[in-house]
């Protein structure tokens, strides 16, 4: 069965949760992955969206972080301020999703401008949930394209935190949790060095080659000794995750159409 | 008790030009025809103040009502950019645009300090952020029991919140289902409430576990402005047009398309007392 | 996923002595049962937290199971005094009773602190009051943006919560409904929880507007525990025993009379697994 | 029609709230009090209770502030953080009833020891919500039966502020509100010197004397220069509360015998 390098960046994203999760999710592509992973591997997953949605199971992908759906088919919704005081902040979510416009070796995140602050060159939307959502989950996946122009050496700006601008700034905050611990890219997975925090390649996607890799890294990227190969989608991963995109883009379309 | 207003009269009174002004629901319920009531008076030298600024803020911005952006999170959510803001923002077009950036959880945390009558609120926030760098307004205290450095913004207290619900009954108490956001909040952190609703009724019922009831007594102004969240939603009335959120981002991304979308759909006579151009 | 047991066997498991415990209920839902279970299993050394003892800590403090109480209301509502409460505090009957008392606003405080992770909270709170004179842990901090004096406690973070709802469905997910007091925070701040039921269903349904769901994986151990909130109520399921309120004041009164009455109605074998001596 | 002192005193503090006011209630003697101004010349006046019930209208006197009729009649009911933060702390209540054990000439009370804190002679209930009521709300009245025990010249303990230890600190302690406006005992009402601060009669009772008055009152008591009598209570004040006091008499013992 054939797949698109971004189907197999959604499934090794969903392959990372476990049904014991509670799951702080984003939308766009963590928000595919994390339905997948119900879907499949981890019926119990509990979802969490910003919005005040807890223990949330859509029919369909929601298009916004706030859709109707995610209402409708919650345990039960909170205030925005109950979400980030006592769920967030309380320590109850085990693992948040983060992209950002650019990720550095350590993790750490921007999404806030392209540029100087006060002279961007491109205003991006800015922090939303995400830098307490680096702080507070107990662990973060950072799910991005594998693009140098992404992937650099140094930020424009720290949005939310990862490890720290040098791997090791967490402690020094106060921070008990444990920071990102997978970057899933559609090239490859990236694990954090267990000492210098500095994210290495951990599995290679099929096909895909360490030049290819590197090429695409604004820094020189280190693979691990026990590199291997990310296993591809079963057609199991595949068939659900297509049969929840078709039904998403029906009811979407559905929707439009009424 | 509030009054109830038509919305060209509840916006002439309440929103003066140089205003601070919250237009606040998260993602459902956002007060759009509120918002394009403020385009069509031309007001201007506004603070906006709005977490995740949507669509609405980024016509209101385009339009040069605001002289200052307060908020968290600027983008099309699942679609880009929101590209009037960043005009304003990276181009000054069609002025300068002052900004105070936060994260949702300072934003969510001062509009609930506003709301209880406290000058600033304190949270573990910013771990490491170089938001702090840009932004003078965050600051931190000691905890006086364990010594750790905590994180406090101000309090939110702005002139005016503007939201949509779902009702309202004839006194004025307002009845808000679905995803509750911080319009709560924002009502009572405000010196003062508009509040436009889908429908006035006799008897608010009971809604969901989650629903939120806000007494008249918090409320200047209702204004009966059925589809007023359009394109966002409103839970059990109608959905978000999807398809005009994606528009949007072609709309938005030329100064004289847009121009002429904000003349066609919201200021020309035909844009109705809701002002929600595809409603 | 919380383990469902019997109410014996969760109290041997998760009350060990010394330790910090809220049984929490504000007026509605307080959780008779389980501090009844409390004194038969004669736990000692234990630091009770509750904003109003009412009737049920009278009853535990009486039989020697607090070495301390934390809390801002200590009387029978409607009747008048506690008086094995004040005993203890006025004669050190059946012992010492440290107690740190707060005012009900800064105890709602601190489980709302406890919840959200944090180590303290502010408000404006005991102005001119002299239970900062009394109190060690009311400290205060100054705003940094109007450098006004606030007032800081520490966050209420107690070894378990125990509390009686409504329902909990067969996966632990428990609602409750009516009165929601701080039942919500004090789970969420405690360690564990255990959260005793009038029933399990299989579907929570939705209840009132206000009604409050805490999702099963913030709960240690449901017991069902039917007329575990009697004397006082239960939203849709049973009254208040206004009688019985009214005769405690005579029976506590007495140390022979009330060490006869905890001895009869609590932990006499007659007095069954639910533990409420009029239910 | 014959009155009792009791019955007085409740008028006289059911006569104090307007229409308009949003009233924080107590138990007891407040909520006679303030229930029998909604059933006769206040319709519209908002009853809040710090268990969480907003806009209540029970039809019969609640026995404590938890009552589940004050939740079913109640316009919305909030978690009782929410009401001390957003509510009482917010400054949406216009006025406060307190009592207490002790009031001295300024309006401070003391509901929490009598004789030394560490070695109490009575350990009273303590503050609950009292220390903030009396911050927070627009004005404040104190409801409590006139006895020189209790109208003291000086506190054992302060538990709630009301004009100060002497009489001037509220604005020192950054109180925006008016704090005590007024007292009503059962044989009087009693009225800040708007100067001083210091409780004066307002009004006498019908068949008070001002020894009497002195007499009950622990501090050297002024008497107002325009002092006047108190008219008695009318016949429709007197049989509304009556029959509220009979409806909730009958509805408790139903309760009880079912």
């Amino acid at each position: 069965m054939t797949y698109t390098p971004t189907e197999m960046m959604t499934v090794a994203a969903a392959r990372a949760l476990r049904s014991e999760d509670i799951c702080f999710v984003g939308i766009g592509l963590p928000s595919a992955a994390c339905n997948l992973a119900r879907l499949t591997h981890a019926p119990g997953l509990t979802l969490v969206y910003e919005s005040g949605t807890i223990e949330t199971k859509p029919h369909v992908l929601p298009l916004s972080i706030g859709d109707g759906e995610l209402c409708e088919t919650a345990l039960t919704t909170v205030p925005v301020v109950e979400m980030f005081q006592y769920w967030l902040q309380g320590g109850r979510i085990t693992v948040g999703f983060l992209g950002g416009a650019q990720v550095d070796r350590y993790g750490n995140l921007n999404s806030t401008v392209v540029g100087p602050y006060d002279r961007p060159k491109v205003r991006l939307p800015g922090s939303g949930g995400a830098t307490e959502i680096a702080a507070h989950c107990g662990r973060v996946f950072i799910v991005m394209p594998h693009d140098a122009r992404a992937f650099v050496s140094k930020l424009d700006f720290l949005t939310s935190i990862g490890h720290g601008p040098t791997g090791r700034e967490r402690e020094a905050l106060g921070l008990r949790t444990e920071g990102p611990t997978l970057i899933v890219t559609d090239l490859c997975t990236m694990r954090p060095d267990p000492e210098t925090h500095e994210f290495e390649v951990a599995t290679l996607h099929p096909g895909v080659t360490q030049a290819r890799v590197s090429e695409n890294t604004g820094w020189p990227v280190r693979f691990m000794k026990d590199l291997e190969g990310t296993p591809p989608p079963t057609s199991g991963e595949l068939a659900a995750l297509r049969d929840l995109l078709e039904r998403t883009d029906r009811a979407h379309r559905r929707k439009q159409d009424s | 008790m509030p009054e109830f207003l038509a919305l060209s009269e509840a916006v002439s009174r309440y929103v003066p030009p140089d205003s601070s002004v919250a237009l606040e629901g998260f993602t459902h319920l956002i007060p759009f025809a509120a918002g394009h009531e403020i385009i069509r008076q031309r007001l201007t030298g506004l603070t906006l103040i709005r977490m995740t600024p949507d669509l609405l803020y980024d016509q209101m911005i385009g339009c040069g009502c605001a002289r200052k952006l307060m908020f968290s999170w600027g983008g099309n959510p699942g679609v880009g950019s929101l590209h009037r803001l960043r005009d304003a923002v990276e181009h000054a077009w069609p002025g300068p645009l002052e900004i105070e950036e936060h994260s949702h959880s300072a934003m969510a945390h001062g509009y609930a300090a506003g709301a209880a009558g406290m000058p600033c609120a304190i949270f573990r926030g910013y771990a490491g952020s170089d938001l702090t760098q840009v932004n003078p307004r965050i600051q931190s205290i000691v905890c006086p029991f364990t010594g750790e450095h905590l994180t406090a913004v101000p309090a939110i207290r702005p002139d005016l919140a503007i939201i949509h619900a779902q009702k309202a009954d004839r006194r004025g108490n307002v009845l808000i289902s679905g995803i509750v956001g911080v319009q709560k909040e924002a009502v009572l952190a405000a010196t003062r409430a508009i509040v436009t609703v889908e429908e006035i009724v006799d008897d608010l019922g009971t809604a969901g576990t989650n629903a939120v009831v806000l007494p008249a007594w918090t409320i200047q102004v209702i204004v009966h402005a059925p589809g007023g969240a359009r394109p966002s939603y409103a839970h059990g009335y109608y959905q978000r047009d999807n398809a005009f959120y994606t528009e949007w981002d072609a709309i938005a991304r030329d100064r004289a398309r847009f121009t002429q979308w904000i003349d066609e759909e919201v200021r020309a006579p035909r844009a109705g007392a809701a002002g929600a151009a595809r409603s």
